[in-house]
């Protein structure tokens, strides 16, 4: 089993690491942090892998991957 | 006559257009008036907030300590900059960002739902031409008409239809604040 | 165009330099003055001219040099630390006799400091921050309109010159935006008087050299001694400066710029409290408006100096006055700009200690 | 589960100022991996430029020295040079790089010193607003290349891998791109080597990193990192152009 | 070494340096300080210290920076020109409260200027050529003995104040040779104070940032602040001069560096003519021995300032003096040394005015 | 009998400061005679550097402008863009070029600035005294390498023609030498060429000239056109590293 | 015909000339010029070729060439 | 006691070398002592000089403009820096090269075929020493001993043969000026 955390108040609602998902896992909140962005999260964490793709693809260090 | 006004939101949010509108707007009526960005490093997202002042004397400092009007359009701004407006000034803010309810009794407050307007109007960039109707309206410093001739100077490349709605937006926002300030007279 | 137009005046810089027949510009980014090479690189090559990002600011200010050399118009314009790399290029320009336009929107320093207005530069830019005796005459707008006006009369008072003339401005003067008229019709270049010693090819004459060496000692003390009758004469004919309502001073602000503006403020609040306050501006700082203050000083009248430093102008405003009555110093840095009410506290000072120290006692700053 | 990936122990755990996207916030993780990964953080000294990345001396776990504009290489010989034990980097944009700190960064590699120097080319002034800047390409619009860059006016932009690599003294040279995560893995790579080089004294090491600015390129960040891959990469070929023998 | 030795002012000044610990040396060529570097990159290496010759001025105090940063005795040395290139390096030495030494053999000026010796860059050395609200400490030599001595000091002031300091000589005094003696033992380098601010590696202990950047106006003001505290602390504890003569005197000759010393022998001529001529020489520029100075004017006595400029250093003095005695002034430039003789004629038309102008009135320069 | 030979118009009939032996005579007078033969000694505008050749401004018969130190490729830049129609050249030494002012020689070349630009190589601050310059060759002993330039502690000698032949804009880079007859008659074609792609707008031209010193250098003239062949020209090869179609 | 001109006063006496003429027709005076230098001087004016080589190779322009 | 001296001649005749002969020779018998070189653009064959000031007070300015003493080897030098020598004051010049006889009459002058005696004794070189043995002879401000020993710390390389050779060409020119002066004491 593996999965992601993002950092809902780090993360600027980039969007780089839904681009660079392999499994294309990942997609923007509806709500806003308090920096006023949309952030990061995994839609299907059954399907993660772990791979830390959009970990190391994320600017702002706002994922860290467990598996 | 001096009306001192911060404008503050997110970048992106327009903020240095309004108060440039307002600016020329007063330009154009023949007042003293001077503009002033906040600057520093570039980012976007960031927080943005600009200084006008409009005035019958030469004017002072353009960097405004002490405010008659503060415009949040977000909450960081609304925390920033509420506690600085003169007593008996007024606050307007953007009430679709803001979830807190301002606390000063000593001002003028309204709550204007600029982002959410905006978005019914078709484009949630007009927010800030919502805030300044309701500012327009509240104040009356400038008339509407002269914002209206200023867009076109201060904004050249804007199709005509994006300034129709524009206006409209301004209009939307000088409705509102009219409702909000006849509540608040019948309040008090 | 005499209609009014609402421009940043870093904006009114650029524009007013090409109307004064600026047809050159070297610039390098640095906050807060971009808007200047910003609007050159636009306006520029729409009326011929040209607009050259250098590789710094010690590029640029060599390339005005050669401009200047070969005759033309020229500006550079930068912020303070940008500036103090131009310290060996000014003193070359001044020693070689070159007119030439520098701005200098000023931010806090020192180091790489911030990035609000301050005025602490004061001393580089009026003692001659690079090495040898020399000086630029030394422009202090306090509106966008005279950002416009000064950088006009820049290039007219450098070519007069033959010197280098700076704008010293600040970051808030060059970042706000205000009605600004441009009232005069633009300078037609072609007619601008011709510059026999320019290096612009020896055809039909004599080679002409633009330089600043002279190994011999009778030949620089020459160059020095040309140089002093120059500021000298500066002295006599352009000193520039606002006085306002001193005649029955109990008071007077001096202050330059940005600041004197949120002088004026604080003397008319003044002024309907019943405190009498008056206002000298200088607006060039070199050659400093010294006579207008020693005479205001006979009075034994107490002045206070606002600078956004920490006390930089009010060394020429103490040799002014010379002892003649007393001068204090308030100052703010860090990009904050002091309040009318900060400045009426410290005047209310002034004047306490006025009536208690004994008649042309100086107190410290 | 345990945690297979997050935060590198020499960055430092606080939210940076950049843009959303902008990837100076990439190319600091990697740098902080290779120091974490040569266990060098207690030795080492990083010099922060003036650009974007001025408050860099905020984001690494290190000490700082924070550099006037252009003047990190000299600033990190002079640390080096008094601190030998040290592993001195600089993190140094174009405009600070390329332009105005050209003569730095030449006589540093030219004399062969024993730093680091990460050189992150977004083909533009970052922080002053989206000026040119020597690397901006041609035809490429900015705030004082308006019309687009005219190389009869400005020149064609420079290449500082190629030009370092023209030197004798310099020992690794490298030039890469973090658009996509395979290049972020090389990158990674070239930076250790980078380290490795000033590690085991075998001279200067460089890696010139292609790095997005959406926000003065007026991108989506997704969009920015198919520009530096489209329009770049081209001009700047990724590469090793210069390594010693036993490098990394 | 506590014998007599014959050396140039550049190499005492070098001798000196490692002597006080200095273990690290940047610098660039320029004349008439060539000696320090050549001295330098001969002896460094004898003491297991690092000379590196740096791509230019701007590179060297860059290096200066980074060195001193890390916790290094460290200095570099240039001439006029070469100092103004350091304007932007020095006022972040200054911003980021660094010690270091920095030793200007100054040449004449301004631009390429001549290579003899001048004192035209007091303004710079003293005001801050650079950018900001900054001051150096500045130590003026006035012989070989004192070139030594000074720089031995500067590195203790440095220390002491985290202040860049310094040496301000003339092409004159480094390159003469005068007898020199080296009487304290060498500093031990190892057992210098540490600098637990410095970037030596985060070993234990959380990371030390050497920065000058502070972006919200009240993290600089406070930087400006704690910079003025150092200065008003350098005013109090550390003035240095020469005051001879003064008690009796008629007129008071204020000079510094080489241009004392000439004073000196005019003095004592004037004394063996019957006129009593006193000395004050200020050995700091900055802090400037100001109070002494007012003492003095209390008096009344004219002062006769004299300076190989067109009058820098009067300033200061006037500012001291604040109008309660007469300032005059006298200045060579181009390299030339006013001569006893010429100074004599001067002082004699300074009592002249004296008896003729009013009390406390100020003849102009 | 006719004159065959002399003085060039170009060049001032005053006497030279330097040294017996010294090429920098050799040198002005082929700057001198290029402009002679091109026709252009009255739009010529000449930029004398700092350096021995500081005096240059008194030796051209054409308007000259004295640069700060190394920064004769800007004042050039001012000049060529405030008057297009004048043919600019500088003549800078290696200190003044190939170190203070790095920046500026190359960011003028990238600019691909229209310029002519002689740089005189040799291997040593000749005005100065003879510290070591960027050029001075390992093992060389000059005032500031008493033991000789060590690379461990100063790198390897910089090759400008080469370094600048790594960059796209110039149009004409060569290296020559005057250390004998017919290297002087190969180092005049070369000048020439670096005068006619200015003439001709084609771009930035440069020479670099080997050229002795044999005040500083310790030997007698002769010696030290010797040690030009055998010490400077196994370092600095002579050729055309950069040319443009239809230069020359 | 041919034949070289050196200006005694303009030479340094750095025997470049000498070392160059390929028919070795040059040497140094016995005297000294005004500034202390000895300077050359054609020694077989019969045998020159007006070739121009030695004022080519002199740093002063101290030879003038004629034929 | 100021004894203020002007040394010049040609780059290369050892100009520098006598000067601080002179001075480490006036330290070594506890004087206070200043030598100053002229300096400038380096150039080999060009005139040089500096100037040597001893004195038992503290010295002024190091640089002399009215000098007790001249010592010229060369014809620009003697040109250059005769007419300033002080009222009573002190020439020697080196005839071997200076053809012109100097003018003037309010002045001890002493020739010294300085360049032709060092040629003599086997290195041109030496010419200084014989022109500042001449110096010692005429003046007697130094001792000859204090310069022969600092021969050694002004030119810690020279050889033993060539310390002969230089304090052989010190006392050649010692004699010469003894003889002189005895010449033009008996002649006034
Ligand atoms: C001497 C000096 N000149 C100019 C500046 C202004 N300045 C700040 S950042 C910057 C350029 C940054 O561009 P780059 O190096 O490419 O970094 P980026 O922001 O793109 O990462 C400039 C010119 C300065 N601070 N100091
Ligand atoms: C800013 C500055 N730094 C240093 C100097 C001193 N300086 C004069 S000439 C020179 C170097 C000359 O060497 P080079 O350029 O090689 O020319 P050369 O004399 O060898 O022909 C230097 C460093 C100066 N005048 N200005
Ligand atoms: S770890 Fe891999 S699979 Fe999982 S969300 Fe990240 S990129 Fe997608
Ligand atoms: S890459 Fe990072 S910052 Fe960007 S959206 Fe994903 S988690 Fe947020
Ligand atoms: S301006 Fe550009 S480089 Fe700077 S933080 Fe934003 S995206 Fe990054
Ligand atoms: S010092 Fe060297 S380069 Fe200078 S003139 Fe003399 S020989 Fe030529
Ligand atoms: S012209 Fe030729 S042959 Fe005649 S002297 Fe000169 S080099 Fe010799
Ligand atoms: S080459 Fe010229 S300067 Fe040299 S000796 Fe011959 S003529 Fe004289
Ligand atoms: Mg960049
Ligand atoms: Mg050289």
């Amino acid at each position: 089993m593996a999965g992601i955390k993002v950092d809902g108040e780090r993360c600027k609602g980039c969007e780089l690491c839904v681009a660079f998902c392999p499994r294309s896992l990942i997609s923007m909140s509806k709500q806003f942090n308090s920096r006023g962005y949309r952030y990061a999260e995994l839609t299907d964490p059954e399907r993660c892998t772990g791979c830390a793709i959009c970990g190391r693809g994320c600017p702002d260090v706002a994922i860290e991957v467990y598996r | 006559m001096l009306e001192e006004i911060i404008i503050a939101g997110f970048g992106g949010q327009g903020i240095m257009v309004m108060g440039r509108l307002l600016a020329h707007a007063g330009m154009v009526e023949g007042r003293n008036v001077s503009w002033i960005p906040s600057y520093g490093p570039e980012m976007r997202g960031g927080t943005a907030n600009c200084c006008v002042v409009i005035s019958s004397d030469p004017i002072g400092s353009p960097v405004v300590a002490e405010p008659d009007t503060v415009i949040a359009m977000n909450r960081p701004s609304l925390e920033k900059f509420a506690p600085s407006i003169k007593p008996s000034g007024l606050l307007i803010y953007n009430s679709s960002l803001i979830d807190i309810v301002p606390e000063r009794q000593d001002i003028t407050v309204i709550a204007v739902r600029a982002s959410g307007i905006a978005s019914e109007l078709g484009d949630i960039r007009a927010a800030n031409m919502v805030a300044l109707g309701a500012y327009l309206r509240a104040r009356g410093v400038v008339s509407r008409e002269a914002v209206v001739d200023s867009i076109r100077a201060v904004m050249p490349k804007l199709s005509q239809s994006l300034i129709d709605l524009n206006v409209k937006a301004l209009d939307k926002g000088m409705d509102i604040a009219g409702d909000q300030l006849m509540i608040s007279e019948s309040i008090s | 165009m005499s209609e009014r137009l609402l421009m940043k005046g870093n904006e009114a810089v650029g524009e007013a330099a090409i109307r004064a027949g600026c047809r050159l510009f070297f610039g390098y980014p640095i906050t807060p003055q971009n808007e200047i090479p910003e609007y050159m690189s636009r306006r520029l090559p729409e009326v011929g001219g040209v607009f050259l990002q250098a590789e710094s600011e010690i590029a640029a200010i060599n390339m005005v040099y050669g401009a200047a050399g070969a005759g033309a118009r020229v500006m550079t314009s930068s912020s303070s630390p940008g500036i103090s790399l131009k310290m060996e290029g000014i003193s070359y320009i001044a020693g070689a006799e070159l007119p030439c336009v520098i701005v200098n929107m000023v931010r806090g320093g020192p180091g790489l400091g911030g990035i609000q207005p301050a005025q602490s530069d004061y001393f580089q830019a009026t003692k001659g921050g690079g090495h040898g005796d020399y000086r630029m005459l030394v422009l202090a707008p306090a509106s966008v309109q005279e950002m416009a006006d000064c950088t006009a009369d820049a290039f007219e008072l450098a070519d007069k010159y033959r010197n280098p003339v700076m704008v010293l401005g600040d970051g808030a003067l060059g970042q706000m935006m205000e009605p600004v008229t441009f009232s005069k019709p633009p300078v037609s270049v072609s007619e601008l008087p011709p510059k026999p010693w320019a290096t612009t090819g020896a055809r039909g004459r004599a080679p002409n050299i633009v330089n600043s060496l002279h190994l011999e000692n009778e030949e620089l003390e020459k160059l020095n001694l040309r140089l002093e009758a120059k500021y000298r004469r500066m002295k006599s004919e352009d000193v520039r400066a606002e006085v306002i309502d001193c005649d029955d001073a109990d008071v007077i602000l001096v202050a330059y710029g940005t600041m004197s503006r949120v002088c004026r403020s604080a003397a008319n609040m003044a002024r309907s409290a019943g405190l009498r306050v008056g206002i000298v501006r200088p607006i060039t700082l070199f050659p400093f408006p010294s006579e207008i203050l020693s005479e205001l000083a006979k009075k034994g009248v107490p002045f206070l100096v606002v600078e956004l430093s920490l006390g930089q102008m009010v060394e020429d405003v103490k040799l002014a006055v010379n002892g003649a009555s007393p001068v204090q110093f308030y100052g703010r840095t860090g990009g904050f700009l002091p309040t009318p009410k900060e400045i009426l506290a410290r005047m209310e000072s002034v004047l306490k200690d006025r009536s208690q120290a004994p008649c042309g006692a100086v107190p410290e700053r | 589960m345990t945690r297979v990936f997050g935060r590198p122990a020499a960055l430092a755990d606080v939210p940076t100022h950049y843009c959303p996207g902008c990837t100076h916030g990439i190319i600091h993780r990697l740098v902080a991996e290779a120091i974490d990964e040569a266990g060098v953080l207690d030795r080492a000294v990083g010099v922060a430029p003036v650009g974007c990345s001025v408050l860099a001396y905020n984001y690494f776990n290190c000490d700082m020295q924070q550099a006037a504009h252009g003047r990190a290489p000299a600033v990190a010989t002079g640390i080096k040079r008094a601190r030998p034990e040290c592993v001195v980097f600089s993190y140094q944009g174009d405009g600070d790089l390329a332009s105005i700190g050209t003569a730095e960064i030449i006589h540093a590699a030219a004399r062969g010193e024993r730093i680091t120097v990460i050189f992150v080319n977004n083909a533009i002034y970052g922080m002053t607003g989206g000026q040119m800047a020597p690397t901006t390409l041609v035809g490429q619009k900015t705030t004082t290349s308006p019309r687009g860059r005219d190389a009869a006016l400005a020149g064609y932009p420079v290449r500082m891998a190629e030009l370092l690599a023209a030197l004798e003294s310099p020992a690794y040279i490298a030039r890469v791109s973090v658009h996509n995560p395979a290049n972020i893995n090389r990158a990674k790579r070239a930076i250790q080597k980078a380290f490795e080089v000033q590690i085991k004294d075998q001279g200067f090491g460089f890696v010139e990193v292609l790095s997005s600015c959406p926000t003065n390129w007026g991108l989506a960040p997704i969009e920015a990192l198919k520009w530096v891959e489209e329009h770049m990469i081209p001009y700047y070929p990724l590469g090793e152009f210069k390594t010693v023998e036993g490098a990394g």
